[in-house]
C-alpha cells in the first residue's frame, strides 16, 4: 500500500472517506432481503400460518451429468430466502410503466430521494469500536445529523404524491409530510433529552458515556440510557415516532390501502416500488440501528465483563453486537405491526402532539433539573429532585385526566373536520347507554 | 471572498424574484432566498475575518449566532406568513400579487 | 489565483447552488421552485460544512431544508393553486435590470474592499456546538429569549389564521 | 453552589417591564387553554392590568440610564419615552378594542395576547443599540402586527393588507439583516457602536462597506418608518386592515422603529458625509409625496397614512440637522413622538367608534354630520387634528416649535423653513377631515357610532397626553431630563 500513502494528504483522507462509505453502506444494504425475509417469516409465525418457506431449496438430479458427482441427489434448504431476491428481481425487470400526465422529473426524483435518505441516515452511527471504519463521518454534531436526513425524508413522499396526478396519491402525500413534521418534533425533543444526559450531540460519545456502571454503582452492567429513568421515557417516545417517521403500521396512514389504494406510492410499479420498499426497510433498519446507538449502549455488550472488555473495540465484535440490537428492533418493529390495528388520522395527531410531544417536553424539562441538581448538589439529591418531578407530574396528568374524562361525554359516532373539507354539521351523538 | 460573491448574486437573485413573481408563495420563497444570502455572508465574515489570529472569540461568535436568530425567526415567519397566504386562499380561489387592488394601491 | 482543492470544492458547490438560485426564479411551477430551493438550501449547508461552520450548517438542514421548505411544500400541495402564467409585461425586464443593477452597485463597493482574502487558520471553533451553546446561553441569552415568544407568536399566529371558524 | 453558566450580569429591574408584558400575554393564552369557552373579557383585564403594570415599573426607571444583559438592553432617554408611548398606545388599543371587534365580529382572543407581545417587541427595538437585539424585537413586532392585520378573517380587505404588509415587511426584512451583515463584516460588531469605530478600522479600507451597510440599514427602517421610496405598503395597508390595529400600527409600532432609526443616526456621527444627503432626501421625498398623495385622498385612514409619512419625514430632517449642528436630541425627538402618538390615537380612537359593521374603508363621507350627531366627539377630533397641523396650544405645535427652533439653532435654517412649508401645505387635507366633519349629513346616511366608557377613557387618555404634555411642560421636562 506504499502509493496510498505516497498520496497527497488530502487525497488520502479523500479516499479514506470513500472506504468509510462504502463499508458503511454494505451493511445497511446487504440486509435488505434477509429483512424482508425475516419479516414475512415473523409475521407469518405470529398470525398462525407459514409464510415463504420454498424459495430457494434446491434438489440436484440424481443422474444428470451436468452436476458435480458430490451433489448429485442433495437437498439444499434455504428456508425461503431466496424469495425476497426473486421478487427483488421480478421488480427489476418487468415493464417500466409510467403514467400519463405525471411530472415526469419529480416522479423519478422521487423514490431517489427516499434511497438517498435511507442509505445517508446511518452516517454518523458507530457499528464499532475502531474509529478507522466507522461512522462514516464522525462529526460533533452527529444527533443533528440524524434529525436533519430524516426530515428530509418527507420529500420523497410528498414529491411521489404530487407527482402522480392521483387524488389518492395526493391525499398519501399530504398525509405523509403532516405526520412526519407532528413526530419529528417529539423524536427531536426525546433525543435532545439524551443528548443533555450524555452533554455531547457526537455519536461517539454518547457511546461511550452508557460505558460506565449503571447508576455508579452496579458495576457489571453498563449504564445505558434506557435504564435511567429519563432515558426510559424517551426510548418510549423515541421508539414510537421512529416507527411513525418510517411510515409502519399502525403509522401507515400515508399508504392505508383500505382508505388510498397504496397511498403515495399508487401509481408507482417495478424498480421504482421496489426503491421505495428498499428504502422502507433500510430506514426501518437504521433506526433501529440509532435506537440502539442512543439508548441501548451502542456496540457495547450488555454485561460489563472484564473478560469481554477487550473484544469490545474490535470493529468485527462490535457489528456482531450492533446488529444484533438492531435486529431486537427489527422485531419489536414487525411485532408491532402485527399487533396494533391502523390509527385513525385524528388519533395519529391526538398522539403526536397531546401525548407524545407534551411527555417529551417535561422530559427535557426534568432532564435538565436532573443534569442540574446532579452538577451542584450531588446525585442522590438529583435522584430525589428527579423522582419527585416524575411523580408529582404524573398526579397532575391523572387529575387532568380524570377531570377530562369526566366532563368529556363519550360519543357513539363521531366525524373528523378535515382541512379543507367541505363543511360539515358536527353529527355527535352522546351516548346515554354508555356508563361505565 | 468568493462566498461574498455567491451570497451578493444569491441576494439580487431573490430581489429579482420578489419583484418579478405573481404568486405569493414563490414571493415568499425568493424571501427566504435573500436571507439565506445574508446568513452565508454572516458566516464568511466571520470565518475569514474574525475567526483567525488577532480578534476575540466575542468578535467571532456574533456571525453564527446571528445566523441562528435569523433561523429561528425565518421558521416563525415562515409559519406566519403561510398561515396568511392560507386565509387568503380561502377569500379568493387565486391570488396573483399584482391583482390586489381592492385596496386600490 | 491558485486552483486548490478548496476551490474546487467551493466550485462544486456554489456553482449548482446559484443555478438553483436563478430556478427558483426561473421555473414557472410554484413546486418545482420550492425543490430548487430545497436544492439551494442543501448545498449552502455543504457550503457552511467548507466554512467549518458545523451547527449553523447543520442547522440549515433541519430548519430550511428539513422544517421550511416541507412546509411550504405542503402548502404548495393543500392550496394546489392553478399555475398563473407569468405575463410579459414591462415589469419582467425592469426587474431583471433592477436586479442586475443592484448587484453590480453591491458587488462593485464590496468585492474590490474584500479581494480574494485567503484562508487564515482558524483559532476561535465558533462553528461547534459548545462554543454556541455556550454563547446562547450566555452573552445572547436576552435575544434567545425573546425568541422564545417570538416561536410562541409564530404558533398562535400560525393556529389563529389558518383554523376555521367555527360559527 | 456552582454555577452552571456564565450568566451575564442581570437587573431585573430593568427587565421588569418586558417581563411582566411578556407573561401578561402568557398568562392570556394560559386562561384561553383552562376555559376555551371563555370570552375576551378576562384576557382584556389582564391585559389592560398588565400593560398599566408595566407602564409603573418603566415610569420608575425614569431618570438614570441603565445597561443590562451586558449590552444587550440599553435604557436611555428617548427609548424610555418611546416604551411609555407604546404601553400607553397599547392600553388605549385595548380599551377601543372590544365595541369595535364585537361590532366586526371578528373577536378573537389571541387579539390580546398577540398585542402584548407586538408592544414587546417595539419596547425591545428601543431599549437596545444591539443589531441582534434591534433586529429580534422588529421582528417580534412586524410578525404579531402580520397576524393582527390579518385580524378579521372574513374581510378580504383585511386579509389582502396582511398579505400585502407581510410580504413587503419580510422583503425589507432582508434588506436590513444584509446591512447588519455588511456592518459585521466591516466591524466585527453588531451593536450600532460598530458605525461610531468606522474610521479607526481603516488599515483596509472598509469604508464602503460601512456606506452599504448604512445604506441597507436605512432601505429596512424606512420600510417600517414609512419613508417615501419604501412607502407602498402603508396606505394599503391603513386603508385595509382593522382599525384598532391600524390604531395601533400608526402609534406604538412606530415608535419602536422611529427610536431605532433615532439610535441608528446618532450611531453614525463619523459617517455625516454620507448619512446627512441620505437622510435629507428621503426625509423631503417623504414630506413632499406624503402631502401631495394625501390631498388627493378621500379615505380617512389613508390621509393619515399618508400624514405617518409626512411626519417621519419631520423627524428625519431634525435627525439629519442633529448630525450636522450640535443640539439636544433626546428630549425633543421624544416630545415631538409623544405629540405624534396622542394626537394619531386619538383621530383613530374616534375612527374606531365610527367605521362601521362591514371593516370597508372609511372615506370623508362617512365622517359628514358628525358634529350633528355628536359635538363632543367632533370638538375632540378638532383637538387631535390641530395637533396634527401643529396649530394652538396643543402638543403637536410645541414639538414642531422645538424641532424649528433647535434646528434654527444648529444653523440650518433651510430645513427649518422645508419643515415649515410642509406643515403648511398639509394643513390643507387636514382641514378636509374637519370639514367633511362639520358638514351637514347626507340624507339617509345617517353615521352610526357608539361611545361606550372604554373609549370614553380611551379619549380622555389621548386629549389629556395632547393637551396636557404642553401645560404640564416643565415638569414633564424636568421629570425626564432631570435626576
Amino acid at each position: 500500500m506504499d502509493w496510498l500513502h505516497n498520496l497527497s494528504p488530502a487525497i488520502q483522507d479523500v479516499l479514506s472517506a470513500i472506504g468509510r462509505a462504502i463499508l458503511a453502506i454494505i451493511p445497511i444494504f446487504a440486509p435488505v432481503p434477509v429483512i424482508i425475509w425475516y419479516e414475512r417469516r415473523l409475521l407469518s409465525w405470529m398470525q398462525d400460518r407459514i409464510g415463504p418457506n420454498r424459495t430457494g431449496n434446491i434438489t440436484f438430479s440424481r443422474t444428470s451429468k451436468m452436476v458435480p458427482s458430490f451433489l448429485r441427489g442433495k437437498k439444499f434448504k434455504l428456508f425461503g430466502l431466496a424469495q425476497s431476491i426473486a421478487d427483488g428481481l421480478k421488480l427489476f425487470t418487468k415493464e417500466d410503466i409510467m403514467p400519463d400526465k405525471t411530472d415526469r422529473v419529480l416522479f423519478i426524483l422521487a423514490p431517489l430521494i427516499a434511497l438517498f435518505v435511507a442509505l445517508t441516515l446511518g452516517c454518523t452511527i458507530p457499528f464499532g469500536g475502531d474509529i478507522r471504519f466507522t461512522p462514516v463521518a464522525d462529526v460533533n454534531v452527529g444527533m443533528l445529523v440524524i434529525l436533519a436526513i430524516s426530515s428530509l425524508g418527507a420529500y420523497s413522499t410528498v414529491l411521489a404524491g404530487y407527482s402522480s396526478n392521483n387524488k389518492y396519491s395526493l391525499m398519501g402525500g399530504l398525509r405523509a409530510s403532516a405526520q412526519l413534521i407532528s413526530y419529528e418534533l417529539a423524536m427531536g425533543i426525546a433525543l435532545a433529552a439524551m443528548v443533555m444526559n450524555s452533554g455531547s450531540l457526537r455519536m461517539t460519545d454518547i457511546v461511550k458515556s452508557q460505558d460506565a456502571p449503571l447508576y455508579g454503582v452496579v458495576s457489571f452492567i453498563p449504564n445505558w440510557n434506557v435504564f435511567t429513568p429519563m432515558g426510559f421515557i424517551s426510548a418510549i417516545v423515541f421508539g414510537v415516532c421512529m416507527i411513525a417517521e418510517t411510515n409502519r403500521p399502525p403509522f401507515d396512514l400515508p399508504e392505508a390501502e383500505n382508505e388510498l389504494v397504496a397511498g403515495y406510492h399508487t401509481e408507482y410499479s417495478t424498480k421504482r416500488w421496489g426503491i421505495f420498499m428498499m428504502a422502507e426497510y433500510m430506514a426501518m433498519f437504521t433506526f433501529s440501528m440509532i435506537f440502539a446507538t442512543v439508548f441501548l449502549g451502542g456496540y457495547h455488550f450488555p454485561i460489563r465483563w472484564d473478560v469481554l472488555a477487550p473484544y469490545e473495540n474490535m470493529y468485527l465484535v462490535g457489528v456482531v453486537v450492533m446488529l444484533t440490537k438492531g435486529a431486537v428492533g427489527l422485531t419489536v418493529y414487525i411485532w408491532v405491526r402485527a399487533t396494533f390495528p391502523r390509527l385513525r388520522y385524528d388519533q395519529l395527531m391526538n398522539l403526536g402532539w397531546k401525548f407524545l410531544l407534551p411527555l417529551a417536553v417535561v422530559n427535557l424539562m426534568i432532564t435538565a433539573t436532573w443534569i442540574f441538581a446532579a452538577k451542584v448538589y450531588g446525585p442522590m439529591a438529583a435522584w430525589m429532585v428527579g423522582l419527585v418531578c416524575y411523580g408529582v407530574l404524573f398526579i397532575v396528568w391523572a387529575a387532568i385526566r380524570h377531570q377530562a374524562k369526566k366532563t368529556q361525554p363519550q360519543f357513539q359516532s363521531r366525524s373528523v373536520n378535515m382541512v379543507n373539507s367541505p363543511r360539515r354539521v358536527l353529527d355527535v351523538v352522546p351516548n346515554k347507554e354508555v356508563t361505565p | 471572498m468568493a462566498y461574498i460573491g455567491l451570497s451578493l448574486f444569491m441576494f439580487s437573485t431573490g430581489v429579482v424574484g420578489v419583484v418579478i413573481r405573481r404568486n405569493p408563495i414563490v414571493i415568499f420563497m425568493c424571501i427566504e432566498l435573500m436571507l439565506n444570502a445574508v446568513n452565508l455572508a454572516f458566516l464568511s465574515f466571520a470565518r475569514y475575518r474574525y475567526a483567525t489570529e488577532g480578534h476575540s472569540l466575542n468578535q467571532a461568535i456574533g456571525g453564527p449566532m446571528m445566523v441562528i436568530f435569523v433561523m429561528a425567526v425565518a421558521a416563525a415567519e415562515v409559519a406566519v406568513g403561510l398561515g396568511i397566504i392560507m386565509a387568503i386562499y380561502r377569500l379568493k380561489e387565486e391570488v396573483d400579487v399584482d391583482e390586489l387592488n381592492l385596496l386600490g394601491g | 489565483m491558485k486552483l486548490t482543492p478548496e476551490l474546487i470544492i467551493f466550485a462544486m458547490l456554489a456553482g449548482p447552488a446559484a443555478l438553483a438560485a436563478v430556478g427558483v426564479v426561473a421555473f414557472g411551477s410554484a413546486i418545482r421552485s420550492a425543490l430548487c430551493l430545497v436544492f439551494n438550501f442543501f448545498l449552502l449547508a455543504f457550503l457552511y460544512f467548507t466554512l467549518s461552520m458545523d451547527m449553523p450548517g447543520i442547522s440549515q438542514i433541519v430548519v430550511y431544508s428539513g422544517a421550511i421548505m416541507v412546509l411550504f411544500v405542503f402548502v404548495i400541495m393543500l392550496l394546489n393553486p392553478k399555475l398563473i402564467e407569468e405575463r410579459k409585461d414591462l415589469k419582467r425586464p425592469f426587474g431583471i435590470a433592477f436586479g442586475v443593477v443592484l448587484f453590480g452597485i453591491l458587488a462593485s463597493q464590496v468585492l474590490p474592499v474584500l479581494g480574494f482574502e485567503g484562508a487564515k487558520p482558524v483559532v476561535h471553533q465558533i462553528g461547534s456546538p459548545n462554543v454556541i451553546g455556550d454563547a446562547l446561553f450566555s452573552s445572547y441569552v436576552f435575544p434567545f429569549e425573546v425568541i422564545s415568544i417570538l416561536l410562541l407568536v409564530g404558533v398562535v399566529g400560525s393556529v389563529f389564521l389558518a383554523k376555521r371558524r367555527t360559527d | 453552589m456552582k454555577t452552571l453558566f456564565a450568566l451575564p450580569d442581570f437587573n431585573w429591574g430593568v427587565l421588569l417591564p418586558f417581563l411582566i408584558l411578556a407573561f401578561t400575554g402568557i398568562f392570556g393564552l394560559l386562561v384561553l387553554l383552562v376555559n376555551p369557552k371563555a370570552n375576551s373579557k378576562v384576557i382584556r383585564t389582564v391585559t389592560i392590568s398588565g400593560g398599566l403594570v408595566a407602564l409603573v415599573s418603566q415610569f420608575a426607571l425614569f431618570g438614570g440610564e441603565y445597561r443590562s444583559m451586558g449590552d444587550m438592553v440599553m435604557k436611555t432617554n428617548p427609548g424610555m419615552i418611546g416604551e411609555v408611548l407604546i404601553l400607553i398606545s397599547l392600553v388605549v388599543v385595548v380599551l377601543i378594542s372590544k365595541p369595535y371587534l364585537e361590532r366586526t365580529a371578528s373577536d378573537s382572543p389571541e387579539f390580546y395576547p398577540l398585542l402584548c407581545w407586538a408592544a414587546l417587541g417595539g419596547m425591545i427595538m428601543c431599549s437596545s443599540d444591539n443589531l441582534l437585539c434591534i433586529f429580534v424585537g422588529l421582528e417580534l413586532l412586524s410578525i404579531s402586527l402580520y397576524v393582527l392585520a390579518g385580524l378579521n378573517k372574513r374581510s378580504k380587505f383585511s386579509q389582502e393588507a396582511a398579505l400585502k404588509y407581510f410580504l413587503l415587511g419580510a422583503f425589507a426584512t432582508g434588506f436590513f439583516l444584509y446591512g447588519i451583515a455588511f456592518l459585521y463584516g466591516a466591524s466585527g460588531n453588531l451593536s450600532l457602536d460598530g458605525f461610531s469605530t468606522a474610521p479607526l478600522h481603516s488599515g483596509t479600507d472598509n469604508r464602503p462597506l460601512f456606506y452599504l451597510s448604512f445604506a441597507l440599514i436605512m432601505v429596512g427602517i424606512g420600510f417600517k418608518c414609512g419613508l417615501v421610496p419604501f412607502h407602498q405598503w402603508i396606505p394599503d395597508v391603513y386603508s385595509g386592515a382593522p382599525t384598532n390595529v391600524v390604531a395601533f400600527m400608526a402609534t406604538g409600532a412606530k415608535v419602536g422603529p422611529f427610536i431605532a432609526l433615532y439610535n441608528i443616526i446618532m450611531a453614525v456621527p463619523t459617517m455625516s458625509a454620507i448619512a446627512v444627503p441620505i437622510c435629507v432626501a428621503l426625509s423631503i421625498l417623504s414630506m413632499v409625496v406624503g402631502n401631495v398623495m394625501a390631498f388627493s385622498q378621500r379615505d380617512v385612514k389613508k390621509i393619515l397614512a399618508y400624514s405617518s409619512m409626512v411626519n417621519a419625514g419631520y423627524m428625519l430632517i431634525y435627525l439629519a440637522g442633529l448630525m450636522k449642528g450640535h443640539m439636544a436630541g433626546a428630549f425633543p425627538f421624544g416630545y415631538f413622538l409623544l405629540g405624534y402618538v396622542f394626537a394619531t390615537l386619538g383621530v383613530f380612537v374616534i375612527l374606531a367608534q365610527i367605521s362601521g359593521r362591514d371593516a370597508s374603508p372609511i372615506t370623508l363621507q362617512s365622517l359628514r354630520g358628525l358634529s350633528q350627531r355628536s359635538p363632543g366627539l367632533a370638538a375632540l377630533l378638532v383637538i387631535f387634528v390641530l395637533s396634527q397641523i401643529g396649530i394652538g396650544p396643543v402638543a403637536g405645535f410645541v414639538a414642531k416649535l422645538i424641532f424649528v427652533n433647535g434646528l434654527i439653532e444648529a444653523n440650518q435654517s433651510w430645513m427649518a423653513i422645508v419643515l415649515l412649508a410642509n406643515s403648511a401645505f398639509a394643513a390643507f387635507y387636514y382641514l378636509k377631515i374637519l370639514k367633511a366633519a362639520y358638514s351637514s349629513e347626507e340624507e339617509g346616511a345617517a353615521i352610526q357610532f357608539e361611545n361606550g366608557i372604554e373609549s370614553k377613557i380611551a379619549l380622555a387618555v389621548c386629549t389629556v397626553g395632547v393637551v396636557g404634555s404642553v401645560i404640564f411642560y416643565s415638569p414633564i421636562y424636568h421629570f425626564i431630563t432631570a435626576r
